[in-house]
Formats: C-alpha cells, structure tokens, sequence
C-alpha cells in the first residue's frame, strides 16, 4: 500500500471520461428554488386560489424591498433571532444531557418514560397564559416556550441515538475499560450524532416557529409582532413579505447546520457517499 | 473456451478525505468461460477493489472491464458476490432463510423452486438447522456460510469470492471447498476466487494469479495442471501441489518484498 | 417592573412609565393621538405600548402587574370578571356609531346572496372573529331582534382578511365584521344585512374598554387617577379631532391608506353609560356569555383616588 | 417471576406520574393564583367536561383527524425522504425549499391554508400534516442516507432493484430513524391538532381548551391540558407496541448484548 | 504458577427472539499466568461467546469465571480483546491514530508515551503509513492489523484474540505470529488466542484446548512440548511439530462428528 502525492504516475484517464459530478450539486439548489418561485409567482396570477389573498412572490418581493429599507425590519429580526437563538441552544443543550443520561441508565429511561410521553405532546401554545404569568411578556416568555417545545425533539432524537449504538464498538469500549466519559464521548456520541443533528434541525425551526408565534401572540417586539400588526390591518402583501423573511432564515438555519454536518459527520457513510467515490 | 471476464489495463484511485491511494496500478488479465481462477496478493493490495470493479460497484479510474464481450458500466446480471464483509453484507432484519431466499424471489424463481434452493444450500453449507434464525444470532463463522448458501443458491453464471472462508474451521473450510469446486464442475460457473491461503488457491484453482502490493500489477499467472477430480488427502500430498505451492509462495513474498516482477514468473 | 410599586405620584417632575397592551385595531387610535398631544406627559406619565394578538394575552400580565392596563371589548372583561378575575374598568375605549348602515361592525353577506335580514341566517355558516364573544353575540342579537332563531346559525371563526376570503368563495355565507375589514368587505362586493349595535340600543354604545387589576388600583390609585384623566383627555380630543385620528392609524397600523380614508371611525366618549354596560350584561347573559349578573359598579372603577 | 416482572413495570411506569401529581396537589392546593387553580378543582373539572359528553363531542372528532393527518403525514414523509434520500441531487434541490416551507410557523400558514383548503375537516388535517412531516421526512431522509455500503453493494449486485429494493433494504435500514420520526410527529400531530383547531373550528380538543383559555375558564383549560397529555401518552404506548413488533430485529440485536452482558 | 484465568462449569444458554441456543454447554480449564493458550473449535462451537464470558461482556448462565482469583463481573482492567468483528470494532469516526490511542488515554499515560505506543504498534503491524486514514479506507486485511495494533500498544496482561489474523495473507500472517509470540515473550502476557488455523494453534501455543460442537465442552487439552524459541521455518519441519498437528486435527474431526470425547485425548 502506497499512499501517494498529488501527481499520479501512469497513463492518463482512458476514453470514457469520468462523470462530471462536482458541477451538478451546486446547480441543483437553484433550480429547486428558481421551480418554487415560479410556482409562487405563477399560481397566485392564475387566480386559482381567491383573489388578492395570496399575493403574486413579485409584488411581496417589492414590498420586501421598501421594507428592507426601513431599520424597523432589521432590528425585529436581530430580536427575534436572538430570542430564537438563545432559546434553541438551551433546549438542545438540555435536550442533549437529558437523552444521553437517559439513554444510558435504562432504569432512569423505565421511570422517565411516561412523564415524557404525557408532557410531550402538550402544546406550547396553551401554556402562553401561565407562562405570561410567570416570565412576563418579554423575550423570557418566548425562550421559555421554544425550550419547552424544542427540548422533546431533541430528547427523542438523542434516545433513539444512543440506542443505536454498535454493539461490537460497544463491546470494545467497555473491554478497554473506557470511563463512563470516554465512552460518552467517543463511543455513544458520534453513534448519535447523526440523529441528534436530524434533532437540532427539527428543533431549530420548531424554535423559529415558537419565536415568531410568541411575538405573534404575546405581542413581544420581533417578526412575529410585526406580522400580527400586518395581520390585522388586512395587509396580506406586508404580512407575506414578512413571512418570506421567516422561511429565508430557516433556510439560512438549514445551510449552516449541513456545513456543520459536512464537517462533523466526514466519516459517515451519508456524507462520505454524497462527497461522491461513485 | 471465450473470455467470459476480460479486464483491460485497470487502473483504481481512491480519493476521499484528502487521502488518495492508487490501489490498483495496471492489471490486464482475462478469464475463460468456466475458468476458476484463484487471485492471491498481500493484504491491501487491491483484491477487494478488483473484484468490486469486476462486479460493477465501482467505477474504474481507467481501463476497462468487459463481462462475455460486453464492457461493465453497473452490476450484471447472472453474478453472485460473496463479500469479505459477510456480516454487513447480511441483512440483519430477515432471518437466514429470508437472507437466501430473497435474490431467488428477484430472479422470478417459483417459490417451490426457491424453498428448495435455499433448503439445500444451507444443508450444503452445514446449516441446515439454523434458517430461521436471525444472522445476528449467529457466529462469525456461521454468519459467512449464510452468504456463501446465498451466492450458492443463486446458481449464478459467475461467481466472485471474496476471502470467503476466513472465519471457518479447517475441517468446515475443506468440506466448502469440495462444495464450490463441485458446484463449479457440474454448472461451469465462471469463478474468480479471492484468498490468502495459498495451498488452498492452488488446490481449487486451475490457476492462481499473484498480485503484486499497491499500485498493483499482476505479477504472475500460473497455471495449475493438476487433474479436475482433486481429493483433500491425496491431491495435496502430490509432488505437483508441492511444487506450485511453492512458486505461489515464492510469488507472495516477492509482493510483500515490494517487488514488480516476480523471479518465479515464466 | 414599570410603575407598579406603590404610592407613585405622577405629578412628580420624572414621569411614571406606564405599560399599556393594545391590540393594533383602530379604537386604540385615540390613546395614540393623546400621547402625540402630550396628554400623558401631562399627567406624569410615559406611555409604553405593547401590542398582543388578542384578549386572552393581555389579562395575564395586567393581573401579574407588569402592564398597568390593557385594552379589550367590553364582553371579554365581563367574561372575565364572572369567572372571577378581578378585572376593573378605568375608561371608555371606543363606542358604536348608532348610524344603521355605517357602524363599526356590520354583518355582510355577497352581492348576490339570498339572504335579505338576519332571521335569513338560520342554518348559515356565519364567520366571526372569536366564536363566543362579541361578535357571535352581535350575530345572534341581530338574528334574534330580527324574529330568527340564533341557535339555528352555524358560527365559524376565521380571521378576518380570511373570512374576506372565504365570503368570496363561498365557503361561508356571511361574516360579522369590524373595522377595517367592514371596509375592505364592502370593496369586495358585499352588501350590509344588519347592523347588530342598533339592536341592543337605538344610541350609541361603549363597546370596548381600557381596564386592570383591583390589585394595581389599590395599590396605586394616583396613578389612575391620573392615567384615567390623560385618557378620557385624549378620547375628548380624538371625538373631536377626527381627521387626525385617521391620520394616526398608519403610526401602528400596516393599513392602506385608501382603506384608511374611508374606514367608519368609532365615536369617543369619557363616559360610559349606565345603560350601555346593562345592555352588554344582558345580551350577554341570554346569550350564553355571562353565567352571573355583573353591576355597573362591580365592572367600572369610581374614577376617583381613594 | 412474570408477575413481578409486570408490577415492577406498572411501578416504573406509574412512579413518577404520582409523585408529581402529588406534589403538584401540595403545592396547588392552597392557590390563590387565578391561572394555577388548586389540582382539586382542575380533576373536578376533568370529571365533569371529559368523562360526559365532551368526550364524544370534542374528543372524537379531534382523534380522527390527528390519525389520518398523522397516516397522510407518515405516507408523504417515508415516500417524500426515500426518495430524497436516494436522489442526492433530488435532495439537493429540494432542499431550500422544504427548509422554507418548515420554517413558517404553522399560525401563519393556517390563513393560507383555510384559503387552499377551505375550513372544513380537511383545513384542520391539513394543518397537522404541515407540521408532522417534518420529523418523518428528516429522518427517513437521514436514515435512507446512512444505509450500510457492504448492504448497498449486496443488493446491486444480486440485481435487487427498485421496489423490492426499497422494501427489502432502504425501508428496514431506515425503519429505526423512521420510527424515531414517526414518535416525533405523533406529538407534534397532537400540538397542530390544537393549533389547528384555533381556526375556524366549532368543535374539537383544541377548540375546547382555546376557549377555555378565552373565557377564563382555567381549570377547564388545565383538564384540557392534562387529557391532551394523557392522549400522547396513550398514543405512544400503542406506538412502543407497534414498534416493538416491527422493529423485532432491531431491538433484538441491539439489546441481545445489554440484556446479557 | 498461578491460574491467571480460570473457568469453572461454565455454561452460556443464550435466549432471544424466539431462539434458545446453549452455546456453551459446560467448561472447566484453568490457564496459568503468563500462559500462551491457544483454543481450537468447530465453527459455531462457542469460541467467541468462551471469549466474551472471559473477558466479563456477558454474563455466563452458570458457573463461573476468576481472573487472578478474583470473579469476573465486569471488563476487567489490563485486558485487551481482538474481536472477531474486527471491522465493527474500529470506531469510524476516528482515524487509525486515533482509534489506537484512545484506550492509551483511557489509561491515563502522557502523551509522548503514547505516541511512541501508537507508532511502535502501527509499525509493528505494517502501517506505518496508514495512521492518517479512516478505517473505512483500509482493505480488510488493514483492518484487521488495526484492531492488533491497538491491543499490542495497550500492553496488557491479559490478552484475548478471536482469530485475528482470518483476513491478513500467509506472509504477513507469520509475520504477525512472530509478533504475537515476541510480544508474549517479552511482556509475559497471558493470552489467549482463538483461530481456525491447526497449525497455527501448535506453532504459537504452549497448550492447544480443542472445544467440541455445541453444547460446548473441552473435548481435548494438548500441551505443546514445543522449544519456545520458535521459527517458522524449522519448528514448523519438526516431527513433533507434525504429531501435534495431527493430534489436534483428529480431535476437530471428532468435534465436527459431534463426539463428546476425543479418542486422541490422554
Ligand atoms: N473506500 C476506500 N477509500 C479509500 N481507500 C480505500 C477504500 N477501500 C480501499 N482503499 C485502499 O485501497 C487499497 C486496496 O484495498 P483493498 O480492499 O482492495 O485490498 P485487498 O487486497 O482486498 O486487501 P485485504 O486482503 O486486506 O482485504 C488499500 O490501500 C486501501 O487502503
Ligand atoms: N447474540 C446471540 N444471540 C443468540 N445466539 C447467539 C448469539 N451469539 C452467538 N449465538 C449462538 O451461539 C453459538 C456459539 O456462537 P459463537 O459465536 O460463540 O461461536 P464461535 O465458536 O465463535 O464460532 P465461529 O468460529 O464461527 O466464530 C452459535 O450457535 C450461535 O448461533
Ligand atoms: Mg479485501
Ligand atoms: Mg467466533
């Protein structure tokens, strides 16, 4: 075996030239998104969906320019980024211990298992009452409700993460004695960094969800409140302009978290297989 | 006798995580219809990699393959694969009988046909009471004769083997060595052989190629003349068997010594 | 936590800040243009105003004391006093037109509906803003005054740029409205069927309010005093001035302004009549809102330190 | 053996449910605070909304639609993300735009929805399958993607192609990332039916408890709350069950070696 | 000498999914500190499961285990296992460096220390330079030498290897036997090691157990009279050499035939 250097002796590649792969993928995004604003631009015009209640993606392009002009926008998204971040970064943290301790001690998963399952599915929403009560109508109340919900969705992901561990890499930490730590680390962690990160994912737009709904409703300053405003006034071409900011972010959100993967997850075959030997 | 695999001027470079290694240099070499061929070679040297580009898993840097005339581009039809990964290459969600039975239900087989197929091989391969269990309830050993059973009961056309008896017990080894020399016999399945058993290649092969260690070469070729009915006891304790064991060997230890060509060569 | 702690005296030199929670509707438009006019600086007090989506999100922080008071339609303040909710009135916020034809909430239907009066709308599909409160009350009182039978109606509850929507579509058959969407109903070939406010009373009716806490009252009954005299300053002032109350609802609103010009401005009055919170406790009881009796005196706060 | 074997469970199960619904007893039942009413008069509530009529009315209704929202979910997330999964252009391209979609809270797109959908049942299901595909296609996406190469390589080259393939191999490969999506949306399928019938419903949980909420009705709300909950946990014990049968191989192989070792 | 490990009435049923399977039906062996034993079996004979009781992984049904005196209930300390699964049993997510080192640090040692370990044992192994590289990206074969590689720098004193060397060709086969046997000479290691390979069995061990098919016994216990410095070449020439071999083949035999007693043992 012989590990070489960049010039390959040899001949040169032979007749049938190699795909040419790197090129498609970058395109690929593009097209999809170029399809969707087509579809959003086309549909509305055809008069297919009522009247004015969904605005062509033009004008609410237009209306997102003049907005943009206005500080107004700038600063309810840096709060409400800021609300979505803090908010999403406890819940995964907290999400993260909590499934890696119960995922790991099988009688803390037997005792914790219906509690989890009875709160889980109880709606942040129908806790903004009590939660105004106590954490006020600040940018608290909104953390407090993206932890809420976000935490269950990553408490899932991570359980069922651990539990996929390799039994055989499982068995080789134990046999070399690796400390409870050692095998956090460097066993069950990377087996569930696959599904913690699907977890994030689901959680960092559940969180934007949750952020803009409590601005919404709770009246916080941020898109949401913005939105509400826009709501209520019948102004559907200000209020979608508004909502294109929300889904560009969770774009945005999305991107980042592939590039993290890409460079966290190199040795998984996912990764390994789209960075493309065939 | 036609070629049935003919491979011309291979050439595989694997680049992945800023690692780029040439595991095959340039191999030309063909096989006949019928052929059993075994190929030797130190670890590494790309054996694996040959037998995946023959099979049409992996897209060769340069050269090409052709199967009967035809040049690879996918999988072909006819082929049966028994990997040197038998426990990943196993699906762990159905039991074993599902495990064999599932390529034969691709083919269209009826499923009388197929229960007998599968039936059969496991007996052939010593499980005949194990069908219904799941691989992973399995040991290593027997884990690797479910795929042998599975690349058995395919009755294919051509029959790629990848270091298949690693994980047996030399008696177990020299009962499925009988096996596929007999299977090979009576349906003239087109054989390629991987193995790092050198008395083993030259007693199932009608010839032996010696790879050279990486960027890999074929650094010789030999042809085993010894009669087609082989026997355990007797075959292996012919001067002839001595004598071309010998030269494998000698070949082997010219590959590991990084070596080119081999001094055994003709 | 705002000027909640006890004793504040506004008429201090440094003003009190005072948490409002609004909701972005057009009635609030007064207390915008006080503040322009400086009638809470006047008092000592610097208006902070928030904005929530709806009732529901504006009780909890006045009970916790973190706004000092909010703005709601009279119906839910009462809802929530007869659940017990120590909630109390300091002030008018907005009231009907009592013009027929030109009030601040109608019911609409399409063009080229058959429906002709309220009684039609038994065994309708009806939109509303918030099913059982007051606007579901409004269709009721309507269908009711009008001979039909409420109960025979089939209420939905749709936001109001959606049930615009709806109506035009046909997936429902009417829609109670409100300011401004009664305007934009009206451009999308609607025509009025009823005016709900004229069958509870033949004048005009204080329809919503600003109220808080009996706690925060106790505690601080300066501080309403003072607050209550900016606001009903401010109401006086908006009545009178109404082209700038126009003017003001593009500060907090996102509306059009050719909507603007033309939407019905409520009328504004200090003063809440007796009868018009009795009529309010009665619709509400027979219609199925209030299960007790709720006073005058009960609901509205004296107005007085004290 | 097996007896104890279960009491040990039902204790595991039940253990820490009781100890806080008792401390949540101590500490309520002198509440003076208007939103967190003493858990008396919450369970009094529950007696009298939930175990009469309502259930039929209210419940009901919500259960059919949070089923088939979560069924359509299912079917469009597993078909949705193998497909992704196995394109990795498909994916690719996709990808933004799924991402955008995600991104928008389900408040905001129910408007949009009711304009598509109109306000009937179908709105409502709607709604629950804007938010529970998510989870679904996430990870049958990532679960199909991580699919062993050795297992790859088996299926081309003994020519499994296609469905079968996708049945055989991609499904069975992914099912346990799957099943994690699936537990996912069930939960969330609950939150959207709540969320869902805000809007323009006249019946139904969510409607119920959003009306509590409205009318000040708290410890109506609470008991809403608190069948909500004991619906989740109702649907995910089914859901273990479900799973633990179709997912034998799995737990088997995963647990052989901790049960023994 | 004392018993370093020692078995007594060891019985593994193992229950799952419906399949009740008594890999070890009942084993009593002691193996002396410092002892080199090697343990020969039929495929499926309870090798591995012998290996995982031993090294406290799973829990024996009955009977116990000691090491050093003391009942095994968990992984002990000082113990290095190679598993069969050698390619499960690399941690993908870590290079070849990496995947070595990580038990070092589980010990604690400096770093210079460990450095030196990791690249003494990769060279050892043969892959100087494949340090770098993911498990992913090795043969088999390299693998294979890995997972040795790890076990030989974690220096310990008790030492279980299932057929480690199954996937690694003749040359560098002897190559590591050679390893094997310096390593156990030089650091009195207690090992013991599993492998299909007669031969090998008699060429590294000082005592070869010959298992029976399942339920598991000790079907034969032959001490090796070997010299212990030992050559690949003339040890393996040696007529006692040959005695041996056949000893231990004939008790396979009977394994294979599922006798319960072996006509070769004493
Ligand atoms: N997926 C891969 N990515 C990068 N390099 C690879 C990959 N697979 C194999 N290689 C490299 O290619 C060379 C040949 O590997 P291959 O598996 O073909 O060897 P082999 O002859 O089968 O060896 P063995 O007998 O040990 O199985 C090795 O140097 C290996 O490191
Ligand atoms: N996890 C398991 N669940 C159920 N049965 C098992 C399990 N592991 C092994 N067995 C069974 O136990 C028996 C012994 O297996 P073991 O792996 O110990 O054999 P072995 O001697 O190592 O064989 P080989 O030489 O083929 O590796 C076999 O019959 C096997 O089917
Ligand atoms: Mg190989
Ligand atoms: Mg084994």
């Amino acid at each position: 075996m012989k590990v070489l250097d960049a010039t390959r002796p040899g001949k040169a590649p032979a007749a049938p030239a190699p795909r040419r792969r790197a090129a498609r993928p970058r395109i690929a995004p593009l097209v999809g998104i170029v399809l969707a604003a087509l579809a959003a631009e086309i549909v509305p015009r055809t008069g297919l969906i009522a009247g004015d209640a969904l605005p062509p993606l033009s004008s609410v392009l237009a209306e997102l320019g003049r907005q943009a002009g206005d500080a107004a926008l700038w600063e309810a998204l840096g709060r409400t980024v800021r609300t979505w971040a803090v908010g999403l970064v406890v819940a995964v943290v907290a999400g993260v211990v909590a499934g890696v301790l119960i995922g790991l001690v099988p009688i803390l998963r037997a005792i914790t298992a219906s509690t989890v399952e009875f709160l889980r599915p109880i709606p942040s929403v129908a806790l903004i009452p009590a939660v105004i009560l106590v954490f006020g109508t600040g940018f608290e109340s909104g953390v407090v409700l993206i932890v809420y919900a976000g935490f269950w969705q990553v408490l899932v992901q991570v359980l069922y993460g651990v539990q996929d561990i390799d039994p055989v890499a499982h068995d080789t930490a134990r046999s070399y004695r690796f400390s409870v730590w050692g095998r956090v680390r460097y066993v069950i962690w990377p087996t569930a960094l696959p599904f913690v990160f699907t977890g994030i994912r689901l959680a960092a737009s559940v969180a934007l969800v949750l952020a803009i709904t409590g601005e919404l409703v709770i009246g916080t300053p941020g898109i949401g409140q913005l939105i509400s405003v826009a709501q209520s006034s019948g102004a559907t071409t200000e209020m979608f302009a508004l909502v294109l900011v929300t889904g560009v972010l969770g774009v945005l959100v999305n991107t980042g978290f592939r590039y993290a993967e890409r460079a966290l997850l190199g040795w998984h075959p996912s990764v390994r297989r789209s960075a493309g030997a065939r | 006798m036609t070629d049935m695999v003919s491979v011309k001027g291979l050439n595989k470079v694997y680049e992945s995580a800023g690692r780029r290694v040439e595991a095959i240099g340039d191999i030309t070499f063909s096989v006949a219809r019928g052929e059993f061929a075994c190929i030797v070679g130190p670890s590494g040297a790309g054996k694996t990699t040959l037998l995946k580009c023959l099979a049409g898993l992996l897209t060769p840097t340069a050269g090409e393959v052709l199967l009967d005339g035809v040049p690879v581009t996918g999988p072909p039809p006819g082929m049966a694969v028994v990997f040197q990964e038998y426990g990943r290459s196993l699906f762990p969600w159905k039991t074993v009988r599902q495990n064999i039975d599932l390529p034969l239900r691709q083919k269209k087989l009826p499923r009388a046909e197929r229960d007998r197929l599968v039936t059969d091989s496991l007996g052939a391969v010593g499980l005949a009471d194990a069908g219904d269990a799941y691989p992973w309830q399995l040991s290593g050993g027997m884990q690797q004769r479910v795929a042998i059973a599975r690349a058995v009961a395919y009755e294919p056309q051509v029959l790629l083997m990848d270091e298949p008896f690693a994980a047996v017990d030399a008696q177990t080894r020299a009962d499925l060595e009988d096996l596929v020399r007999s299977l090979w016999r009576s349906l003239g399945i087109t054989t390629l052989f991987v193995t790092h058993d050198i008395d083993e290649a030259v007693y199932l092969g009608e010839r032996v190629l010696v790879l050279s260690a990486s960027p890999t070469c074929v650094l010789d070729d030999v042809p085993i003349g010894l009669p087609a009915e082989r026997d355990q006891v007797t075959s292996r304790s012919t001067s002839a068997f001595a004598e071309l064991r010998t030269r494998v060997h000698r070949g082997i230890q010219d590959a590991k010594a990084g070596r080119r060509t081999s001094g055994a060569a003709a | 936590n705002g000027g909640s702690s006890t004793g504040l005296d506004p008429s201090s030199k440094t003003p009190v800040t005072v948490r409002a929670g609004f909701i972005p509707v057009i009635d609030v438009a007064a207390l915008y243009l006080g503040q322009k006019q400086g009638f809470f600086a006047d008092h000592g007090i610097k208006l902070d105003i928030k904005t929530a989506q709806g009732g529901a999100a504006l009780v909890p922080p006045v009970v916790s004391g973190e706004y000092q008071f909010a703005f709601s339609n009279i119906v839910s303040v009462l809802a929530a006093r007869d659940k017990g909710l120590p909630l109390k009135v300091i002030a008018s916020g907005s009231n009907s037109t009592g013009h027929a034809g030109k009030d601040v909430t109608m019911i609409r239907v399409p063009k080229d509906s058959p429906i002709r009066s309220a009684a039609d709308l038994a065994g309708k599909k009806v939109s509303v803003n918030t099913l059982n409160n007051l606007l579901q009350m409004l269709g009721e009182v309507a269908v009711t005054a009008d001979g039909g039978d409420p109960d025979k109606v089939k209420f939905v509850e749709l936001p109001f740029p959606d049930a615009v929507t709806a109506l035009g579509k046909g997936d429902i058959d009417a829609m109670v409205t409100a300011e401004p969407f009664d305007t934009i109903a009206a451009g999308a070939d609607t025509r009025v069927v009823a005016s709900p406010y004229l069958e509870m009373a033949k004048t005009s009716l204080t329809t919503s309010v600003y109220f808080t806490s009996e706690d925060q009252l106790k505690k601080n009954p300066k501080l309403f005093t003072a607050l209550k005299a900016a606001i009903d300053e401010s109401l006086a002032y908006a009545e009178a001035h109404p082209r700038e109350t126009r003017a003001q609802l593009a500060s907090f609103m996102k509306i059009e302004p050719g909507v603007a010009q033309k939407v019905t401005l409520p009328t504004f009055s200090p003063t809440i009549p007796q009868s018009s919170v009795e009529a309010f406790v009665k619709a509400a009881r027979s219609h199925g809102l209030l299960d007790g009796d709720i006073s005058y005196d009960d609901l509205v706060w004296s107005g007085t330190a004290g | 053996m097996n007896i104890l074997n279960f009491l040990r469970r039902v204790l595991y199960a039940l253990g820490l449910p009781a100890a806080l619904v008792a401390l949540w007893w101590v500490t309520s039942v002198n509440s003076t605070s208007y939103y967190f009413p003493p858990l008396p008069d919450v369970l009094d509530q529950f007696g009298r909304l939930w175990l009469a009529g309502r259930f039929a009315d209210d419940v009901v209704p919500s259960l059919v639609r949070l089923l088939t929202g979560f069924l359509v979910s299912a079917v469009i997330g597993v078909a949705l993300g193998v497909a992704l999964g196995l394109t990795d252009v498909l994916r690719r391209g996709a990808e933004p735009v799924l991402e955008f979609l995600r991104a928008l809270p389900p408040t905001v797109l129910v408007p949009v929805i009711a304009i598509v959908a109109g306000i009937g049942d179908g709105a409502k299901i709607l709604v629950i399958v804007s938010g529970c595909v998510w989870p679904v296609l996430l990870n049958t996406v990532e679960g199909v993607r991580a699919a062993d190469d050795v297992m790859i390589d088996t299926c081309r080259t003994y020519g499994i192609t296609r469905g079968a393939r996708l049945r055989h191999m991609v499904l069975p490969a992914a099912a346990p990332q799957i099943a994690a999506g699936l537990r996912q949306a069930l939960s969330i399928g609950l939150i959207l039916m709540v969320i869902g019938e805000m809007f323009a419903a006249t019946n139904g949980l969510g409607f119920s408890i959003v009306q509590f909420q409205r009318t000040f009705a708290i410890p109506q709300m609470w008991s809403g709350i608190i069948l909500l909950g004991l619906i989740g946990f109702a649907l995910s014990a089914l859901f273990t069950v479900v799973e633990k049968r179709v997912l034998g191989w799995y737990l088997g192989l995963r647990e052989s070696q901790k049960r023994n070792g």
